[in-house]
């Protein structure tokens, strides 16, 4: 019963690592880019979550609903304003750009927050579980994957049912010819790390929530999110979720094996899945 | 006997088939033109031929051996050479680099040991004066020219030009027909794709016509370019 | 008249020249310089080594890698393994760092390559982790908080005697004086060795396959090989400098030896900000680096947030960095590998 | 006077000049045709008209404005729209998409709706929820038309449109043109196919190696003149 329970944590666990990698998988599908300073946006929302909530004594879920088109805007302006400039066939630009900005990001959140972990405030919803005949469940578990995977209905819903959906995927095909249709790719990819600043904030809440964070996570946040991309294969927001699944529940089962081999068996999975499909479970047809 | 044979090679992208069973032989030494309508499939067909595209069905053989799965670069090193439609240079390396770059790995060979091969080259396709000058700094004819004689410098047995002399002048494309002819003479096989077909035709012994991937006509080019067929196919005029 | 080819310009010449002066000084620094001096000079050096392979990797092989402190860590670790474990002298074990990371590097590659372009950056640095989380299992070794290089094997080490005598210094300044030296024979074979690798048709092949791929392998590059050699090379020189730092640290820890920040970040930045894909380009940024540390350590994460910012600027405003900027006003060239084609029908007229 | 116009239009690709100084003119409701070989920058022309290749501003002149430096989704909103060379459908898209991608971002006034580009290709009409790749290379062009048409643009360039498609399948396109000049649109078409180039046009002009090498309506124009611009002196 203990194992039925580790893979179900597992699984739950899998909804944050699916809510850090849908912002990297949406920007990385529209217009070929990896945000290496994707981690710590996250943990830069966390923060703008945290500031928030105890300057204007916002509870953590009004103060993200707050933090939500503040971070959509600053995708916008970063986007628009840097990360565009760095758009081509050189890849250098963007890895070497966005890699500058997550160490001074890094940096500038140690500077204004200081080293020491935080969390954010807990309430009875956030401590609570639910009994699903032998096993308990965290409420917040619970919260955290179905946000995931209401995110990932919703970025469907937004890809193939609206307007702006098409242009992106007519972009991500083709930018040039989309610009011969009358769009304008720069707006596109703004409004795309805008949207994508928007779940990085949901998933900020839910880290933040969660457990303790300090300005030196974002990293392994930015690796566990990769490895979930790609284990899914890259373009495939369905993937990226089961991927997200593939590393909390091997983490899971490590963790209970030695409580040191949790990190370490998430990155095996990933391996793994490297070795056996180099192109991740659900690859797109046309990358 | 055939240095180069295709059995039924086909290829398609997605549901586009751009080669449809290509058949055909290409004696020892000799030149063989192809001509075909714009999007007819004579890049593919080249790119099957030297490993940059892997078929997906049927069979190429190379002196007798089967190349079908062999890499781009191991065919060169067994002989087969090419220049691309759009010149695809090394932009920051010099015109001799781009030779040396080609024949030291085309034919595994030093540097010092090319070295005079690679100036000798250059002599011949009228590039010597341009031997330090970057690539990327090169005109449309000299970008041409050094087409040639990249593939030129890694010795091959067989070469395959992709439309060398479009967008040439009339006197630029007579001196290009000069080198190619007395490369041709020195016992090269040649496969040459071209538009301009007055240059085409002063060098090729044989002829090929290909559209919509597949081979629709073979032969002597002076039979081949009077059948009413290829003209109506190849000009879309009654000429 | 036969044709003969020269790499060398005037500027290249003053240049070896000036080298060579430089090279006497340097080896002759530690009869007239103090301590601090001596570490900052192997700081220094180090750091060049560890810029250059990075350099080489990306600005060269187009391989942007950010999991180099796997190659560090691993020779730091190997280094203290067989000095510990074994008992060897560590100044040869140097060479067993690079041997170390050498091995490590073929799984690595092996997995990396299978992901592309800003996917392989990524790919390198969960392998990077993996081998830490791995180390920090290492029980013998200190697990997770690390372990000190034995007293013993650290004052018998090669050569402190003879410093010790010759130079008239204590022990502890003896090491660092064999460290720095050690140091230097290290940047010296490695920028010699790359400007040998650039030189020979394998460096032509790089450029060719940086510039057109297709191309490349259409006259016979085989640009996969390359691919292999530059990543190889580069773990095993990344693999003896870890090994070699970490020797004159003399106390290692799995966060420290493998911090993506000290390995990999600050190497970046002294490529970025000196230039990318030259040799020149390290030089000048690994000096501008320990100018800025210098003047900005006291600030601790303004001066982490300085460099970010600054890489940024610098990749937007000048790609080629601070030696891009002078090469392309001046045409000037320490290391030039152009080959020059002369004599024959080129002689009979000047250009 | 023109409604659109190159004066001493000049391309570079890299260090590589593409054309050397080309004028056209295009009156309203004219159609046009480029002809030429290949490399003789016939795509080049259109790319730089369509806002992709940057220019001198008064290089292109559009109803009396200079567009020669704005970008091409300006360029197409002010009404030029573009058939690129190769289709260029976008593989993720449904037919039905593809044509609305057209419409993106504002709403267009004039004759064409998806059901008037239903009514001018039929089949289309069919094949509605089909992948764009899915569909022949004709039917693809169809749709490749009917997208540019969905903006109701004033000008409408057509690169190639008949490349790698068999005889039939074109004329069945360019049974199209008479509705499409009819609802008021000016058309630039460049062909290979000389004989469908004189058909359609009211003009011709001829390029080779960057330059327009001769032009007029197409009685003015002897077979050997063509020939000659087309493939050089010498055939």
């Amino acid at each position: 019963m203990i194992w039925v329970d580790t893979i179900i944590q597992g699984i739950l666990l899998g909804g944050l690592y699916a809510l850090f990698a849908a912002g990297l998988s949406l920007v990385f599908g529209i217009m070929r880019l990896v945000n290496l300073a994707h981690g710590d946006l996250i943990v830069m929302g966390t923060y703008l979550i945290l500031l928030l909530v105890t300057l204007l004594g916002l509870p953590p879920f009004l103060a993200a609903a707050v933090a939500m088109p503040v971070m959509f805007c600053l995708g916008w302006a970063l986007q628009k304003f840097l990360l565009n400039r760095t758009l081509g066939d050189d890849i250098l630009p963007p890895l070497l750009v966005t890699f500058g900005l997550s160490i001074a990001l890094q940096n500038a959140l140690l500077e204004t927050f200081s080293a020491d972990s935080q969390r954010l405030p807990t309430s009875a919803l956030t401590t609570a579980s639910v009994q699903a005949g032998p096993i308990s469940l965290g409420v917040m578990p619970l919260l955290t994957f179905a946000s995931a995977v209401l995110v990932i209905i919703a970025l469907n819903q937004l890809f193939y049912r609206t307007e702006l959906g098409r242009a992106f995927r007519a972009t991500s095909d083709d930018a040039t010819t989309a610009s011969l249709m009358g769009i304008k790719p720069a707006n596109i990819f703004a409004i795309a790390t805008g949207i994508a600043l928007i779940i990085v904030t949901i998933a900020a809440l839910y880290l933040g929530l969660r457990a303790n964070f300090d300005p030196n996570i974002g990293p392994a946040r930015l690796i566990y999110a990769f490895e979930a991309v790609i284990i899914g294969g890259l373009g495939s927001l369905w993937g990226t979720l089961l991927g997200g699944i593939i590393i909390g529940v091997a983490q899971t089962i490590g963790a209970a094996v030695n409580p040191e081999w949790q990190i370490l068996a998430g990155h095996i999975a990933f391996l793994l899945v490297l070795l056996v499909r180099p192109r991740g479970l659900f690859p797109r047809a046309n990358d | 006997m055939s240095i180069l044979s295709l059995t039924s090679v086909s290829k398609s992208f997605g549901a586009l088939t751009v080669t449809d069973g290509a058949s055909f032989d290409v004696p020892q030494g000799q030149a063989l033109g192809i001509i075909g309508p714009n999007g007819a499939g004579k890049s593919t067909l080249f790119n099957l031929i030297t490993g940059n595209l892997r078929a997906d069905a049927g069979s190429i053989h190379f002196e007798g051996r089967d190349v079908t799965k062999v890499s781009a670069m191991e065919r060169c090193l067994t002989g087969i050479g090419r220049s691309f439609q759009i010149p695809q240079p090394f932009e920051k390396l010099t015109v001799y680099e781009n030779l040396l770059v080609a024949a030291t790995h085309g034919r595994n060979m030093s540097e010092a040991m090319v070295r005079d091969d690679c100036a000798d080259v250059l002599e011949r396709t009228e590039l010597i004066r341009r031997a330090n000058t970057p690539a990327g700094q090169l005109s449309l004819l000299e970008r041409k020219r050094l087409e040639l004689a990249r593939a030129m410098a890694t010795q091959p047995k067989l070469l395959l030009l992709d439309e060398i002399a479009g967008g040439l002048t009339e006197g630029e494309c007579q001196a290009l027909i000069a080198t190619i002819k007395d490369i041709h003479a020195q016992g090269v096989t040649i496969i040459w794709i071209e538009h301009v077909l007055h240059a085409l035709n002063s060098v090729v012994e044989r002829l090929l016509v290909l559209d919509f991937g597949k081979v629709i006509g073979l032969g002597d080019p002076d039979e081949i370019m009077a059948s009413r067929e290829v003209r109506e196919i190849y000009l879309g005029i009654d000429v | 008249m036969a044709y003969s080819v020269t790499t060398q310009t005037p500027a290249s010449r003053i240049a070896s020249i000036a080298g060579l002066i430089l090279i006497v000084a340097l080896i002759a620094l530690p009869f007239f310089a103090g301590r601090g001096t001596i570490q900052d000079m192997f700081f220094i050096l180090t750091m060049l080594v560890l810029a250059q392979f990075w350099n080489l990797l990306a600005g060269y092989g187009g391989l942007v890698s950010i999991g180099q402190q796997a190659f560090v860590g691993m020779g730091a670790y190997a280094l203290f393994g067989v000095v510990i474990l074994w008992g060897l002298d560590p100044v040869p074990s140097i060479l067993l760092a690079g041997v170390a990371a050498l091995i490590i590097a073929v799984p690595t590659a092996f997995f990396a390559f299978r992901l592309n372009g800003a996917y392989f950056a990524i790919g390198t640095w969960v392998i990077a982790e993996v081998v830490r989380l791995l180390v920090a299992q290492w029980k013998t070794l200190g697990g997770g908080t690390g372990t000190s290089l034995p007293r013993s094997a650290t004052k018998d080490m090669w050569f402190v005697d003879l410093i010790q005598d010759g130079l008239g210094v204590r022990s502890a300044a003896a090491r660092d004086i064999l460290a720095y030296w050690l140091a230097l024979v290290l940047a010296l074979a490695t920028i010699g060795g790359i400007y040998w690798l650039l030189r020979t048709r394998r460096g032509l092949a790089l450029a060719a396959v940086r510039d057109n791929m297709e191309a490349a392998k259409s006259v016979g590059v085989d640009a996969a090989r390359m691919k292999w050699i530059v990543f190889l090379t580069s773990a095993f020189g990344t693999g003896v400098a870890g090994g070699l730092i970490y020797m004159q640290k003399a106390r290692i820890s799995p966060d420290a030896a493998f911090s993506v920040t000290d390995w990999t970040a600050y190497v970046i930045f002294i490529v970025v900000i000196g230039g990318i894909g030259t040799i020149e380009g390290p030089i000048i940024g690994v000096l501008v680096f320990f100018a800025l540390q210098s003047l900005l350590a006291d600030f601790g994460s303004w001066y982490l947030m300085t460099l970010g910012v600054l890489a940024i600027l610098i990749m937007l405003v000048a790609p080629r960095g601070l030696w891009g900027l002078f090469s392309e006003r001046t045409g000037i060239q320490l290391f030039p590998i152009r080959r020059t084609l002369r004599g024959g029908k080129l002689s009979e007229t000047k250009e | 006077m023109a409604l659109l116009q190159t004066r001493d239009l000049i391309a570079h690709y890299g260090d590589f000049q593409a054309l050397f100084g080309v004028d056209i003119e295009l009156a309203e409701n004219e159609t046009i045709a480029i002809i030429g070989a290949n490399g003789a920058g016939k795509t080049t022309l259109m790319r730089s008209i369509a806002g992709v290749l940057n220019n001198a501003a008064e290089a292109v002149m559009f109803d009396g404005t200079a567009i020669g430096t704005r970008p091409a989704d300006e360029i197409m909103a002010q009404g030029v729209a573009m058939v690129p060379e190769g289709r260029r459908l976008f593989p993720s898209l449904s037919v039905e998409e593809n044509l609305l991608i057209g419409t993106y971002g504002r709403k267009t006034i004039g004759h064409w709706t998806l059901e008037t580009v239903y009514d001018l290709f039929p089949i289309l009409r069919e094949r509605r929820n089909s992948p764009g790749t899915a569909l022949s290379g004709g039917q693809q062009q169809m749709v490749a038309i009917g997208r540019g048409l969905m903006s109701n643009p004033r000008v409408l360039l057509c690169d190639e449109i008949s490349l790698g498609l068999a005889p039939v399948v074109i004329k069945d396109i360019y049974k199209a043109v008479p509705a499409i000049k009819a609802a008021g649109a000016s058309l630039i078409v460049v062909e290979q196919d000389i004989a469908q180039a004189m058909a359609v046009a009211d003009r011709v002009y001829c390029m080779m190696e960057g330059r327009v090498t001769l032009s007029g309506t197409p009685d003015s124009l002897s077979r050997d003149a063509i020939h000659d611009a087309y493939f050089g002196a010498g055939h």
